[in-house]
């Protein structure tokens, strides 16, 4: 049973990460219909902003996380829109997905090339002390990311509900032709949609990195993560694609235990094709109405 | 011998809100019949249930005796029935050639003869006599997606003529085509309806052109058919207007 | 169409007659995983390789003529490695050196092989050195050397009787995972776990749930670097008490620091390390530190050395023979008396297999250190 | 215009002779490079009709690749012949194909490309994990070349004009294919699914066929690809190469009949040419393809095009005044 609790513990700390990358990535499909084959890379690249400030810049730790906040947003908000996004709309879906498949490859390569291809060590907000939970062993650290994680998916929530500029937002994502006629500036709103998904990754980025280090290749896994969570989850809903990043984290624990480890990949993926062919709405969506 | 179109007591509904609601109707060989109605009286929901767009939630729909309800559209097709849609439906990037074609190729032999058959599934003839015959020829080699509004109109008619239907149902043929080009399609449908004996059932706003076009027209308000009769009889009859002016 | 057209005709205007190499030096390219996931074993032995490269050079080259020694990246996948290994043929080199993945080595060394240069690589799987290729040459134990002396040491030294082995799936580890289950069924002992993980895994809490349910008194883990790290950590933070054994990486530079603490307590076999007690390895691993400003691992010496090795055989036969240069090779050892740059003796057999002292060590306060050295195994 | 015609007709000329004199002035290595161009340019063509002509966006054309080369593999080590091996990997990835087009019956766009970025990673894995068959990580080397009547593709010369044999013969298939009824179906599905359905055309069938045909060719490439690199590890065929085998299908130019040609001739040639560039080839590559996708989405011929279409237009614009 302990082992059970433990895979579970563990499986949620890992899903509250895809959570915050699919909320991001739901967002912004909400808002401007963007895939972003490119959001894992958006986890991966923040935690090198903060490690160029701290190594290079000789910041500490808070002002070069503060640094890394201010350039994601900056570079995977408003740049990634202005200069990726923006140009490709009137091309239709297609182009779009394969700038984003570029940029993934982009990105990688350059941090690769330009940082360093191997593994870094990234400094944790917490000291790692290990709990005893119901017999499993919870680190201090997990902890932390899971409670960051699911405190900033609320406070999003909050922001969307309650606020007279998140309001706006739901309305742009809704239907951005009743959000213009209603005197919403609808621009803005997708602006400031892509400004949050940039510091929804690089809160995960900080968050994950101390754990699991920060390299190159690691928005590889957690790319696919976020898409799988979101798509489970609903792909139109806040509340859906925390649920889907929570069942994905701790159903991949499940399925490398009870399963096959060889076939752990295949678990979220068999899942996530059940669900497009039977749910494509996902599990808390709601059905997007279609014309003929 | 049957009609060529029966509708009997056809129901569409939407999570509870009813779309079409009990309508019946049959139209004649050779029939040009005009459906009318305010905005959301159900009719392109009847086109779309009529042409396997859309299944039924109750209701019977049969052509020339056969019981179709729930075919898919290119089932359909293949028994003799075709459409025009509300919106321009063209293919934009093929030629006007290419499209009559396409509209036409799948009457055409087998999967296999089509593949190893001739290249224009030996409709080129055919086009080339559609194009001449709507005064398309001009724009024979032009991809249809710059052709301009009207000819597109022109061309996407002209597409549900190409295999050779016994019924075609048009949905707004005349929205947005200039008063020239007007007077032209009315001509070349009636044209078709006489050489042919094509029937015809045509949805539409413009009065004219329906009441100067159609030998029969139904008027449809919230799903049902609140009137029927000759052109004249339906422009005066109380219940149209009270439903277009409202109680 | 021009878009074909233009780029063949360049390659026909620039490549046609290829210039007979410069007499003044001698081509020996380097093809080693500079990308991808084998990027930190790949850095480390072209480190190696430059270090000594450039030691040579300096002094005057080898028979007076300086190494042109060119870095080609795999990417890490044979498919690549394959065609860059063509690429280097057509300027027929003298040696090649590399790569490090035995999944790269694999398709290369049947061209090599056709070509009749020799291939110095860093691959370990066994199955390179069992097809009778006389052109190919190991600067470390291949995985049916080193398994053996792992096995020994989990029999003798930990006293186990059943282990969890934990490997990453790939050809590294599967490699090394399948000699390890073969020696320890030789030995009496249980595989009571057997574990796969993927490369690039991140969260390790399944898989060290599932090796602490187990009965195992101790386990082997054979992972990449970085993966190695993770699991150590989630090991140590789920208190795993029986003894972690690795073999070479795990005892590496990279986990160490990576894993922080949690790598304090792992021990195994070592089959290279500036760490051992040997001055001419510490040296190196000083030299190493100062001119790339980071702590080698067993890949740079194994880059290193190959290249005296090159040295050395040519001095022996006193010309550039890539035939004769092979020949040579099989049967020799070179001590560090003959041929400092070697750092530790060591034997090349008829098929290409390296033979020298290994030896067992821990990890210490964050620190590898060497408790035994292990004799010439004497193949 | 009489002369662009005549200026396509010499330089496609030019390049069959260019091609045709390889061995001639090309070195071994380039000689295979250019193989793996024809190879992969095969590969692209079927995902080009997938993708290009019926519309379907498909992230599992290397996974079709991957399942044509073992299977040559495979079959060839069992002591089958190189022809029936390679038939065999054409007909199995066609009745796999088409399976994988009963998804794209009810999810289009990102939904498909999702169920069939999924397919491309269970492929993986069967591949990597069922040692009993593939040999798992160790991957099959040793795949012998092929002999047809007695003539045997042994050298790099010989295999080279094997491969562009092939890689014509499937060229003038699809442009056959393209022109005829069972194309303009494709076409039509492509443009306007609900309209073509209206017009009798079998969606359903049609689409089933675009996937079946596009997947059957790429197992035919990867019935070459396994000869020409006699080495096959699970690694290659993994969801990156299906990505980038998408990635030259969409530079090339999606929906013309030379487009994957020249995508993979930017994919797989140009770095020979860009050595400079070593080591941030991919870096700029993948620069290239952003801009590209901003400015021209029908890729490089799209882009040609464009760009003869305005000289024609300045021309005539000229010869008015």
């Amino acid at each position: 049973m302990s082992a059970f609790i433990q895979l579970v513990v563990s499986g949620l700390a890992t899903g509250a990460i895809y959570a915050l990358v699919a909320v991001g990535f739901a967002l912004l499909w909400q808002t401007s219909q963007t895939i972003n084959f490119a959001q894992g890379e958006f986890v991966m690249v923040p935690a090198f902003f903060v490690l160029v400030a701290i190594k290079y810049w000789g910041f500490g730790y808070w002002p070069a996380i503060a640094v890394g906040f201010a350039i994601s947003a900056l570079l995977l908000g408003a740049a990634f829109k202005g200069l990726v996004v923006e140009p490709m709309l009137r091309h239709g879906v297609l182009p779009l997905v394969i700038s984003t498949v570029a940029l993934a490859i982009l990105m990688k390569e350059a941090v690769k090339d330009f940082y360093s291809s191997q593994a870094q060590q990234f400094p944790a907000i917490v000291e790692g002390t290990d709990l005893d939970f119901l017999g499993a062993v919870v680190s201090t650290q997990s902890i932390a990311v899971i409670v960051v994680a699911i405190g900033a998916v609320a406070l999003l929530n909050w922001f969307l509900s309650s606020t007279l500029t998140g309001r706006a937002m739901q309305a742009t994502a809704q239907n951005r032709n009743v959000a213009r006629i209603l005197g919403i500036d609808v621009e803005r709103m997708i602006l400031y949609t892509f400004l949050i998904n940039g510091l929804l990754t690089a809160l995960a980025s900080f968050l994950i990195s101390p754990i699991y280090l920060a390299k190159f290749t690691n928005g590889e896994t957690l790319g696919l993560a976020a898409f799988v969570a979101a798509i489970v989850g609903g792909f139109n809903q806040v509340r859906g694609a925390v649920l889907g990043g929570l069942i994905l984290g701790i159903l991949d624990n499940l399925a490398a235990a009870y399963v096959s480890a060889q076939y752990r990949a295949a678990v979220p993926l068999v899942v996530l094709v059940a669900v497009i062919l039977w749910r494509p709405q996902g599990i808390l969506g709601r059905v997007e109405e279609r014309s003929v | 011998m049957a009609s060529v179109l029966e509708i009997a007591d056809l129901h569409k509904s939407f999570g509870g809100i009813a779309a079409v609601n009990g309508v019946s109707f049959t139209v004649e060989e050779g029939e040009i019949v005009g459906i009318i109605g305010p905005n959301g009286s159900g009719k392109s929901t009847l086109f779309n249930c009529v042409l396997g767009q859309l299944q039924p939630t109750s209701g019977e729909v049969r052509i020339d005796g056969r019981v179709t309800t729930g075919m898919r559209p290119c089932d359909l097709n293949a028994l003799g029935v075709s459409r025009t849609f509300q919106l321009l439906q063209v293919f934009p990037e093929l030629t006007v050639r290419d499209n009559l074609i396409a509209a036409g190729q799948e009457h055409c032999g087998t999967m296999f003869s089509r593949l190893f058959g001739p290249r224009d599934a030996g409709l080129g003839p055919v086009a080339d006599r559609m194009i001449e015959f709507f005064r398309l020829s001009h724009v024979a080699g032009e991809r249809a997606g710059r052709l301009s509004y009207g000819q597109q109109k022109l061309l996407d008619a002209a597409m549900a003529f190409m295999g050779g239907p016994r019924l075609v149902l048009l949905d707004e043929p005349a929205g947005g085509v200039n008063l020239t080009m007007l007077g032209d399609l009315r001509e070349r449908l009636r044209a078709i309806n006489r050489e042919r004996r094509s029937t015809f059932v045509v949805i539409e706003h413009n009065m004219d052109f329906v009441m100067s076009l159609c030998t029969r027209v139904l008027v449809l308000a919230e799903g049902r058919i609140i009137a029927q009769g000759s052109p004249d009889a339906v422009r005066n009859d109380p219940k149209v207007i009270e439903a277009y002016l409202g109680p | 169409m021009k878009y074909l057209v233009k780029p063949l005709f360049a390659a026909a205007i620039a490549l046609s007659p290829i210039s007979a190499v410069a007499q003044s030096t001698v081509y020996i390219p380097n093809l080693a995983e500079l990308s991808g996931a084998g990027a930190v074993s790949g850095t480390n032995w072209r480190d190696g390789i430059i270090l000594a490269v450039e030691e040579i050079n300096a002094k005057g080259g080898i028979l007076g003529r300086k190494l042109d020694v060119p870095h080609v990246d795999t990417q890490s996948e044979a498919s690549i490695a394959r065609a860059q290994i063509q690429k280097m043929i057509d300027n027929k080199p003298y040696v090649i050196l590399g790569p490090v993945f035995s999944g790269s080595v694999l398709p290369s060394m049947e061209l090599s092989k056709a070509a009749e240069i020799p291939q110095i690589m860093g691959g370990e799987a066994a199955a390179i050195t069992q097809r009778g290729n006389p052109y190919i040459f190991r600067t470390a134990f291949g995985q049916q050397v080193s398994m053996p002396k792992i096995a020994n040491y989990m029999r003798d030294g930990v006293k186990a009787k059943s282990v969890a082995v934990v490997w990453v799936n790939n050809d590294f580890g599967k490699g090394g995972r399948d000699a390890f289950v073969a020696e320890m069924t030789k030995r009496n002992i249980k595989v009571v776990a057997d574990v796969s993980t993927e490369s690039g895994q991140v969260d390790f809490a399944s898989d060290v749930v599932k090796v602490k349910n187990s009965p195992a008194e101790a386990i082997f883990v054979y992972t990449n670097e970085e993966e190695s790290a993770r699991f150590l950590r989630e090991a140590r933070k789920q208190g795993i008490k029986v003894p972690l054994i690795g073999e070479t990486t795990l005892l590496g530079q990279k986990v160490i620091e990576l894993a922080g603490e949690a790598a304090n307590g792992v021990k195994g076999h070592v089959g290279l390390t500036a760490d051992a007690p040997v001055p001419a390895l510490q040296a190196f691993g000083e030299k190493f530190k100062k001119r790339f400003g980071y702590a080698n691992d067993h890949n740079g010496i194994k880059g290193y050395t190959a290249v005296y090795v090159i040295k050395h055989v040519t001095e022996k036969i006193g010309k550039f023979d890539s035939k004769a240069f092979a020949a040579a090779l099989h049967g020799m050892t070179i001590t560090p008396a003959q041929e400092p740059g070697i750092l530790m003796e060591a034997t090349w057999d008829k098929n290409g297999d390296i033979d020298r002292q290994s030896f067992l060590g821990e990890v210490v306060g964050g620190k590898q250190k060497i408790v035994e050295i292990l004799p010439k195994a004497g193949l | 215009m009489a002369s662009a015609g005549l200026v396509r007709g010499t330089l496609a000329a030019v390049t069959v002779v260019v091609l045709a004199a390889g061995p001639e002035f090309l070195r071994p290595s380039q000689l295979y490079l250019v193989s793996l161009w024809a190879v992969t340019a095969i590969a692209a063509m079927g995902l080009n009709l997938t993708l290009g002509y019926a519309g379907q966006i498909s992230m599992a054309q290397g996974a079709f690749v991957g399942i044509g080369a073992y299977t040559v593999a495979l079959l060839m080590q069992a002591g089958l012949g190189f022809f029936p091996a390679f038939l065999a990997a054409g007909v199995l990835c066609f009745a796999v194909g088409w399976l994988l087009g009963y998804p794209a019956l009810r999810v289009q766009h990102h939904y498909l490309a999702f169920v069939t970025l999924a397919f491309t990673t269970l492929v993986y894995l069967l591949l990597r994990n069922e040692q009993w068959l593939t040999n798992g990580v160790y991957g099959i080397s040793g795949i012998q070349r092929p002999t047809a009547l007695g003539f045997a593709f042994g050298t790099a010369a010989r295999f080279y004009y094997f491969c562009l044999g092939i890689m014509a013969l499937f060229l003038g298939a699809m442009w056959w294919m393209i022109r005829s009824p069972w194309g303009r179906a494709f076409m039509v599905l492509r443009e306007n699914p609900v309209r073509a359905l209206s017009l009798g055309v079998d969606t359903r069938r049609y689409t089933l066929l675009a996937f079946a045909i596009g997947s059957a060719v790429g197992g035919f490439a990867g019935g070459l690809f396994a000869p020409l690199v006699q080495f096959l590890e699970p690694n290659s065929f993994s969801l990156g190469y299906s990505l980038s085998l998408l990635l030259m299908v969409i530079v090339g130019g999606a929906g013309y009949l030379f487009g994957p040609l020249v995508g993979a001739a930017v994919a797989i040639l140009l770095p020979d040419f860009l050595r400079f560039t070593e080591g941030y080839y991919l870096l700029l590559y993948a620069a290239a393809v952003m801009v590209l996708m901003a400015f021209c989405p029908q890729g490089l011929i799209g882009l040609s095009e464009r760009w003869q279409a305005n000289r024609r237009a300045r021309l005539a614009a000229g010869g008015e005044r």
